[in-house]
Parts: C-alpha cells; structure tokens; sequence
C-alpha cells in the first residue's frame, strides 16, 4: 500500500487494466507521448506500445464514435476526452449510440467502454476548461456516471468501470488530482459502481456532494464541528446509478440536507437530490432543502473564479440556514 | 466513372461474374425490389411506421454486399435492406423494426451487422472501429459502411474517414449517392465534382462507379474489401444512382425534382441491363422471372407475418435492456410503469 | 382571426419575421423547397426567395456555427434542426459558443438567433425521433428555453423569440403541430418570453406543464373536476427564463403539486419544479411533489410508445395520490 | 509551396512588396515577437493563467493579417495573438484576457475581431456566418479565419469548409500547420500529402505556401482576399510553418520530438530574412533594430501594466453577460453571490 494522489491511483489503475485485461486500449489526444495533459497515462505507451495507447488526431466525437466501434467489436476502450468542455462535440455519439446501442439491438450489441473526462474549476483555466456538465450525462439513459473524490475510490471505481458490462462517463476532478493523498491498495480491487460513502457521520444535518467539492465539503463538516453542529457526510461517488437508499436514509436521520455541487444550479444534480428528498422523505425533512452550487453562469475565469465555485463558507452558511429554519 | 455493363446489357471487356453468380445476384435483386414495394404498400396501409424506399439501388446494395465474407462487418442505414439481408439479416426483422418493433434490431447471433442507422454520418464512425477490433483481435474481418451523398457534409464523415487513413483500418466506405438527400440535390450538397474525390482529403483511394452497374459495383467493393483485408487501409466507393421513390413514405418529391428526371433514371434500371446480359446468354426466361417473383413474393409475405406477430415490447422489457442489470430506479420505474397499466 | 393549428400558427409566425425583419433568415435542412418535413416553412422559400429561406446541406454543426456566425454580424437567424435528437452534433456549437459570446466579449458581440426544433413522441416515430431533452439547453447558461403548447403562444412566442436580444431555443411540440385548433390573431403580436399562464384555476393541486404534455395534462384536469377535485393547470410556457413567482403562488395556494413531463424523469425538469418548490414552498406542501414523467430509458418505438408517454391516467392518480397522502 | 523570400533573404523574381511595406511589416514581426516573449515569460512568473506562445510563426500572423481591410472579420485561435493585433485588438486586451479577465475578450468597437477560441475547429464557422453577414447587408468585408493542423481533423472543419463552398461565401481558411497539435505530428494528424490539397474535397482552391516567408504568405493571403471580396468564394491556404516553443507553458515538447528538429527550423526563421533583405536594400541598420525592440518593449510594458490593473470581474459582474438582461433567477443568484462575500 503506497500513499498515492488521485492522479497516481488513476495512473496505476490504467496500468493494471491494461495489464489485466487484452481488450482494453486507452484512446484520446496526447495520451501516449506525453502521457496526456495532466499526465494520468504517463509511461503507459512506453510500457504498453502505441497500439495499447493510441494518440489520436483532434476529433472528440470521431475518438467516442471509432471506440464505440472497437466496444460493440469486444474490446474495452477507455477514452479521454482532454476536457469536460471538449466532450460537446462527441455528445450525438455518446447520446445517440453509445448510450443505446444495447437497447437498440435488445442486449445483442453492447458498449463496454469508459469515457474519461477531467472536469470542474479551481485552477484558473482558459475558458472551457472548467466545465462541470454531468448533468447531460446523467440525464441521458443508458449511460453510468461516476466521480470519485478520493484516490482509492478513483483507482477501484476506474477498475469496475473498465469491467462495467455497460458505457461509463467517469469524471476526474482537475483540481484534486494532486491535491489529495492517501493509501491505495497495491493490487487491483473494485469498489463497486453505484454506492455512496457515508464519510461522516453526523445527526444534525446531511451534507451531500461528490468529486471536487467533495474537499470544500468535508472542510464544511469540520466548520460545523466545531461549531457544535454534527454534519453526516455523504459522498455520492456513483450519480448513476444513484445510492438512493444511502442518500435517504441519512436524511431521514438528521432532517436536513444540503447538496453541494459546482455545476449550474438550475437543474444541476443538486435539482435531482432535492427532489428525491422531497418526494420521499418529505415528512422527515424539518427544514427546506439547500443547494449549494455554480450560479447559472459561464465559468469565470481565473480572476473571478473564486465567486463562482462554493465555498466553504457557503456550505456553511446553508447547513446553519438549515438549522434556524 | 467505371461502367461495366451499359444500360441495355453490352459488357464493357470481359464480364467479371460468372454467368452462375450474375443469375443469384440478378435473383437477390428481384428479391429485394419485391421487399421494398411489400414495404412501401404496407406503409401505406399504416402497417409500417415508416420506410425509406430504396428502389433504383439494388445494384448498388446488392452489387457492393455480394463479395463481403459472412463475418465482415456492415454498418448501414435505414435506406440499406437490401445489403443488410445480403449479409445475412432476416426479413422479418427488416420488417418488424419498421413496424416499430425494438426487436427487429437484434440480428441472429452469426450475423454481424448492427441495427440500422437513422441518424445521418455517426455510424461510419463505428465501421471504423469495427474494422480496428478485427485488427486486434487478429480477425480476416473487415468493415463495410452504408451512406448516402447528403450524410458527405456531416461532420463525422470527416472525422470517420480521416481516421481509418491514419491508422491504415478495413474499412469499405460505400456511399450510394442517389442524387439527393431529402429535398437536397447532390449538386447543392456540396462543390466537389464528385463525391470520390473526397477521398484525396484523406490520403485514401476513391473511386467511382455507375451504381446501376451490378458488375461495376461488384468490381470495385471487391477491390476495395480485398485491399481492406490485405491490410492496406480503406477505401472510398461512390455508387452512383438514383432514388426512384420518395425519400420516405411522407415525402413528396414533386416538391424538388421533374418527373422528366425521374424518367431518365428509370432507363437507367439495375435489374434490367442484368436481365438482358443473362437473356443474351440464354439464362434468363420469362418462366423464371415469374417464379422468382413469387418465390420472393412468398417469402416476403411470410417475414411479414412473422414480423406483424411480434407484439412489441411492452411496459416491462422497455426497461430491459438499458442495461446488462437493471438498476433500482428502474426496478423502481418499472414497478410504477406496470401499476399504471393495472399490471 | 383565423382559427389555426400550431403548425399554421407558426409558419404565419415565420411568414411574418421575414416580412418584418429584414435581417431574418430561415435556414435548415428541407426547409426551402419542400418546406421542411412537418412543412412548418411551407411556402416561405416561394415567398422570400432562397436567400432568406435557405435549404442547408446535412450539417447541423455547420449550421448552426455558421448562423451564429450570421447572428453576430447582425442578422437574426432562425435555424430548424429537423428533430431534436438531430440537434446533438449541433451541441458543442449551441453550449460553447452561441450560450457564450455576449459574455466572453462583454456584450460586444451578441447571437440573438433562434433554433427551432420539433421535439417529442407520440406519433409512432422511428429511433431519434421523439427526443424531449430540453434539460441539456436549460442547464446551459445563457439560452432561454420556451415551449408553446397553443397555437396563439406559439406565434406570439416565436415573435418573442426572433425579438429577443439572446439566444433562444424553441421547442416545437410534434404531437400538436395539427392537433390542436384555436384563434390566433392575424397581425403581428408577442407574447413575452418568462411568464407561465395559469390555463385554469384551481384549490386543491396544482397540475404544471409545458409543451405537448399540456395536452393530457388538461385532460387529466377535467377528469379530476369530473371526480370533485379542483386542479389548477400552469402551462409554464419558458422553462427559462422561470416564472418562479407563477409557479410557487400556485403551489402555495393548492398546497399540493403534479409536474409533468416526457423527457426522462432523473433530472428532466420535474425535478427543477420539485426542487423549487422544495425549497421555497416547504412549509405550504401538503403532500409530496410527484413527478409524471418519461421513463429514463430510451423512448420506444411505435408498439410501446404508450408505455413510455405519461397518460393522463398517471396524471389523474398522481393528483390523487397527493391528496390521500 | 509557395515561396518567394527564401531562408538566406533572396527574392524569387520580383519582390511583391514594397520595401516602405516591408519595413513596416518587418517591425510589426519585432513588435510580436517581443509581445510573445514577454507573455511566456510573465506566465512563468504566475502572472497569466496560461499562454501558447506563437514564435516561429510570426510571417504567417502579420503576413496573412497585413492585406486584410480594417472592417474584415477575424475569427482567430489562442495562438493567434499577432493576426489579432494587425487587425487593431489592442495588446492590453490580449494580455488581459490571459490574466483571466473576461473583459479581455471585449474588443474596441471599430474591431472587427471575434475573442480568440479555445476549443478548436468550431471558429471557422464563424467566420462562414459572418462572411454571410457581410453579404446579407451589402458590405465588402470578408471574413478570415486562422486555425493550426491538428484543428483540420474536427468534424467542424470539414462542415465551415463545404458551407463556405456550397454558398459561395467570402472567407479566407488561413491553416497555419506548425506541425504540431500537442505531441502529435502533423504526419500522425491525416494521411493527405499537404492539408491546402484538402480544398479539393470542397471544390475550393487551395494554396499551401511557405508559412515563415512573409512575402509568399502576403502574396497568397492578398489574393485570397482579393477572390473572396470580388465574390468568387473561398480559399484555403495552408502555411507551412514550425512553432518554436511549447504548445503552452504547460507543455513540455521534448516529450515528443528532438531538438534538433527545432534547430532545423530555428535556421529558417521568419524575421531574419526580412532582415537580410531590408538589409541588402540599406533599409535596416542595427540601430533601428534596437530602437524598434526598445519602442515594443516599452509598449508592452505599458500593455502589461495596463492589464494587470484590471481587478476581474468581481461577484456581481460574472452575472452581467449572461442575457442582455439579467433574468430573475440571476438577480437572486447575484444577490445570494454578494452576501456570501459579505456585500
Ligand atoms: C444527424 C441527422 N440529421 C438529419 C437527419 C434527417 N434526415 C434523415 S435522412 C436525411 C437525408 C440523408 O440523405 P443521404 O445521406 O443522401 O441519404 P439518402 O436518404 O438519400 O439515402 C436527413 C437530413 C438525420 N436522420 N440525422
Ligand atoms: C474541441 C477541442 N478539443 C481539444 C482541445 C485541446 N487542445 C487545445 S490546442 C490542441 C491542439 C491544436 O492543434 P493545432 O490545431 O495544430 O493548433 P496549434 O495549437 O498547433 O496552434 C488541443 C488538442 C480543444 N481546445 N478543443
Ligand atoms: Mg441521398
Ligand atoms: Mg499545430
């Protein structure tokens, strides 16, 4: 077990795979020579040799519509797409044919593969480079989405994903890739798709988030300690397949939620968890449901980001909203 | 443009099929003008969600789908029974996906060839990494892609193209052009002379062949698929021909185009120059038409049976294939789906 | 006044923006000769010439790119994607550049254009054909959504539409082109993009929808009166911008609330309304919020379709459920 | 190819420009020159967020951007910096657009210049709407659109190509290939010989021309100009050329080719044969060349200043640009933005 940033964990989780499993190639601009923008793939061509890690020309929805081919053709394609905003032009094939060739043709064709995307804000990048979409993802049937936070739950959800019978868009927070550490079990292992982590817990209120907010999140839960309040932490992980049960049960517990996400606000997956709650816990709640989220706003860039993305502040601020209600 | 067989039967050279495959294509050909008219006079009676007549183009399907191996792959479109069938699908799947029958998309399991495309220009994109799983898995297989001159302007015939040249793929590319996509004509389409000469973009071969030509289209997908299998990368094939139909069943097409045009192409026929060279060759008589016609005719009307006795999929298997495992939401949906029809 | 359809409606809608507007043009796929498929530009090419009305190759992407390219040299394109699941190679476009030019450059450069796009089942459709994803337009920041479900809203919204300073995207709903029949004023009128209309009043639940569910969505209303319960039926008309005030006075009168819809129920807008009212109408909700909606599957073709579209059947038991909860 | 200035600074027949132009142009090549280094040098020290330095290509920016009309369109790519300042974007809004100030994106309003794109491929249909802009209202404006090798692969490309061609539109599609998109070489990006042969595929004249000779860019460029304002449609020029430095200061390039290969290029440097040709024609001394490098650093100096003094958005203005006017759900978000930061 070696200490290891989310970036490293995805890194030893790509090389595994590729060590494992014959079929799995990885896909995408800059992935071999230099082992991609932020680096994930690093080494891997030179381990596994430019037909395992292909470099690709410059054409998102050639990449996605070619490895859906490869998929429905047996192998397991792992794409990345160099950024979340990127994606856009792959979108018709991801929506149209990735999603559901299955349905299509009743289980007899099948997409097996992982879509990587680095998304979200925080270091001051160009513009499109900060996107936090995944609610199109999420929104579109047939596709499984997943956004670890952590760099073991990153290694062994990428590890269920490349073994997914089913497309998986898995979103890597830019901003954690080296910001957080921790042990990461050597050997493959899985965590499996469609859990959420009950990080903390807590009585008074929930506090829901995944991926990059996850930190400012957590950050939040310490704020609230000290301040007497005890804050359940849930890290949904898994968006689809959601951990409904997990979600609702610990509202039930504590009557209050706040969700927390650096998407728009107007039907970002914060819409989707308030409403659940609503519709299924309605009698438990003793205070409204808060969002705490990216305004519906085009991404700011670098000087101005910061009044974009939640703060822990305002995670804060909501959660004691919740409990003056 | 090659031609091999002129528009009243004179072979240009040496005939390159044999008189024996010449007659089962000529027989596939018949076969599959009577599917498309079946398929055309039942969506009339509203017994088809739609079609998209493909009549004028069965030299061009049939011609193009004769030299594939059983398991090469084919990625076409909604206009493309007849390949399709050539490769293997069955009728009553032909039919019952146009009825409106999820079912129909689900081939048997020794036939490779995907549900036909309805969106124009991404699936080419598929027969490219279909021709690249072959690779890697050390498979004889090579891809053929199905599409007309309008889906040419689509982005992903760009992004299609330029990739299977980059990484040297098997991929056939066949585009029927049929003069028009919808209202479009060819010549508005684009500016290029031909839609061959796209290929030069690529640093890949193009040709272009009559596509009411069966020996011209036989010739040159032939060439194409052996190129492909020897793994000297794709090729680009520009059928050319005509829709002698309406693009679907709720088109007009006396919106956009002369009779007087339409005319012209119907001397242009596919099966006809065929029967003359077999004719001349004292392989084609009027007995036979008459019982290939029925032949088919019973075959068809059988698959329609088969296909209009399938009852779709119901409340609970629309939920079943959106995944390997259905996940509780919608276990969840299904539940509710099912109550809400008293089930 | 004539009585129109919706379809007829519109294209009177469209006859009169190029009349008026000199900078209008139409642009898509068929939309000159034949008049496009469902024939909503019928006559128009004969009209204004092929300059004006302007048949496209199959290119959505390209089109769309370059009517924005037109929008911000001062034109006001009106662009008809031909259904809208063919609108997806058109996305990156849509979300990175037309969304976005007024506020990369500061106001400098704008892309007031409008595209058109019939959405919805319910007519035995093939694949691709009966999308209703208008949760990808609504999340992206800067479009406006709207969604006329009467024929007099159409006209007056899609003059609304070709007015507005931004982006607009307006969805056509495909079942009600010709099934639904009122007086339309013949001159030139707006109906202003933002406002939800209350079609009927009501005290016990309130009944919310848009486009081509408002057609069952009344029904089910009727059923309801015909069973003694009094629903009050808000067609929001724009889904954004939100008529938040409309929406929430409802809910907090009847106390109880019914959204509907047929795009997929995770995230489809259902969940906006739930969450809204969730959070600013908690203490007034009486019963949970429920959602009728499509399933998240793909939508089936011709022989289970029925099984996918809400009936009003589902709408008429989930009033009641909300009234014995 | 094209070329008329050749590395060593002689002229293949008759110079096009004059050599009043040329010194013009020659210190407008300092003037970029300096700008870029000073951007990647002020990236390094943290003080922009990021910076695709553009050295090596500075013939291929001025040259193409010098025969433009001021009204003419511009639709250029993050790279593009010194096209974009020929056609009047001032330097203290390049620079502060890559300090992260979205008000660097708002250009004077006698500029005709599109804020430069990041994502690569979806400009160029700009420029195709806009040249039908310009035609709509009658104007003799063009439009120009620059983009890099590796953007001629998106699907987006292909579509801005035949649109352009099928309307017959006033654009001008300026490739500068510097052989790279990242770390893939152009060789790697498309298997056609040249891109400028990819017109063929549109029915549009192609041009590839030496992209680091700044006459036979003028040259090509001014008659591409020329074409396009008289109403005879598109061109596509490809300028063959080599970017010096990283893709962007993020970038480490010795990941994916040799620095001898860079030397190579190194030899063929834009500027330097200007210099020799001005030189032999006593029309450059070494005092005016350090006067001019004085006089652009100076003006940098100041750009940077100017843009560093721009304090951002801030929390209420992030809001301002979304609509023309700020619908309800923002006015609630602005407020919600402001008390969280205590305003
Ligand atoms: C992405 C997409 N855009 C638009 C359509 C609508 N559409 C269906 S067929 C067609 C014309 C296609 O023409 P062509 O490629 O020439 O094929 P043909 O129908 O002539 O066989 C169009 C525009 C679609 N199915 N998919
Ligand atoms: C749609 C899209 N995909 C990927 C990227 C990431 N990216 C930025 S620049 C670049 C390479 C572009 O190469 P080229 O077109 O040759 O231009 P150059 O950078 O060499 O000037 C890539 C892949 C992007 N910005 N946009
Ligand atoms: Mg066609
Ligand atoms: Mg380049």
């Amino acid at each position: 077990m070696a200490v290891l940033t989310l970036a490293q964990a995805l890194n030893q989780g790509l090389e595994q795979a590729l060590a494992e499993h014959p079929e799995v190639v990885i896909l995408g601009e800059d992935v071999g020579r230099t082992g991609g923008v932020f680096r994930i793939t690093d080494g891997l061509q030179r381990r596994f040799g430019p037909e395992r890690v292909v470099d690709t020309p410059v054409a998102e929805s050639g990449i996605v519509g070619m490895a859906f081919g490869m998929a429905v053709g047996g192998m397991r394609p792992v794409v990345e797409i160099q950024f979340m905003g990127f994606s856009y032009p792959a979108f018709d094939q991801i929506v149209n044919h990735v999603a559901r060739i299955r349905n299509r043709s009743r289980h007899r064709f099948t997409a097996p593969m992982v879509i990587r995307m680095p998304y979200g804000g925080g270091i001051g990048a160009a513009e499109h480079h900060s996107e936090s979409t995944e609610t199109i993802y999420v929104h579109t049937p047939g596709l499984k989405v997943v956004v670890p936070s952590r760099p073991a739950d990153a290694k062994g959800l990428l590890a269920s994903a490349v073994e997914d019978p089913d497309p998986v868009i898995f979103l890597e927070p830019i901003r954690l890739y080296r910001a957080v550490r921790e042990t990461v079990p050597e050997d493959p292992h899985t965590v499996p798709i469609g859990e959420a982590s009950i990080e903390r817990e807590g009585t008074d209120v929930t506090l829901v988030s995944y991926g990059a907010m996850m930190k400012e999140t957590r950050q939040a839960a310490e704020v609230l300690a000290e301040r007497g309040v005890s804050a359940e932490v849930v890290d949904l992980r898994t968006l689809v397949p959601l951990d409904t049960d997990r979600l609702l049960a610990s509202v039930e517990k504590t009557g209050r939620v706040v969700v927390v996400h650096e998407a728009p606000r107007t039907l970002g997956f914060g819409a989707e968890v308030a409403a659940l709650v609503a519709e299924r816990a309605l009698y438990s709640l003793q205070a409204p449901p808060k969002r705490v989220t990216g305004w519906d706003t085009v991404v700011p860039l670098k000087k101005s980001e910061q009044y974009y993305l939640p703060s822990v502040g305002r995670i804060v601020a909501a959660a004691e909203e919740t409990l003056t209600a | 443009m090659l031609q091999l067989l002129t528009p009243s039967g004179d072979v240009l050279g040496e005939p390159p099929l044999s008189v024996d495959l010449t007659r089962r294509l000529y027989r596939a050909m018949v076969y599959v003008r009577t599917f498309d008219r079946k398929c055309a006079a039942l969506q009339k009676q509203g017994r088809l969600a739609t079609y998209a007549p493909f009549e004028g183009q069965e030299a061009a399907q049939v011609g193009s789908a004769a030299p594939l191996d059983p398991e090469d792959w084919m990625v076409a479109s909604y206009r493309d029974a007849a390949a399709m069938w050539m490769q293997g699908y069955p009728w009553e799947l032909l039919i019952a996906w146009r009825t409106g029958d999820e079912r129909g998309g689900r081939p048997p399991e020794h036939v490779s060839v995907l549900p036909p495309s309805i969106t124009v220009g991404g699936h080419m994109l598929h027969a490219v990494g279909l021709a690249w799983s072959a690779r890697h898995f050390g498979e004889e297989r090579i891809a053929i892609t199905y599409f007309g001159d309008g889906a040419t302007s689509e982005g992903d015939f760009h992004e299609a193209m330029n990739l299977a040249a980059v990484y040297g793929l098997g991929v056939v590319f066949f585009c029927q052009n049929n003069q028009y996509a919808i209202s479009m004509p060819r010549t508005a389409q684009t500016r290029s002379e031909t839609i061959a000469e796209k290929a030069i973009a690529y640093g890949m071969p193009g040709v272009q062949v009559d596509g009411n030509d069966l020996f011209a289209v036989f010739t040159a997908t032939a060439e194409a698929i052996d190129r492909a299998r020897a793994g000297d990368g794709p090729t680009l094939i520009e059928a050319v021909t005509y829709r002698l139909g309406p693009h679907t069943t709720s088109d007009d097409p006396s919106r956009y185009r002369e009779e007087s045009e339409v005319e012209q192409w119907r001397r242009r026929d596919p099966l006809e120059r065929v029967r003359i060279f077999l004719s001349e060759r004292d392989a084609w008589t009027p007995e036979w038409q008459e019982r290939l016609e029925t032949e088919a005719s019973t075959e068809i009307e059988r698959a329609v049976e088969l296909a209009e006795g399938m009852d779709g999929l119901g409340p609970a298997r629309i939920f079943e294939a959106m995944f390997d495992e259905l996940p509780p939401h919608l276990v969840d949906q299904r539940a509710e789906a099912l109550r809400s029809v008293g089930q």
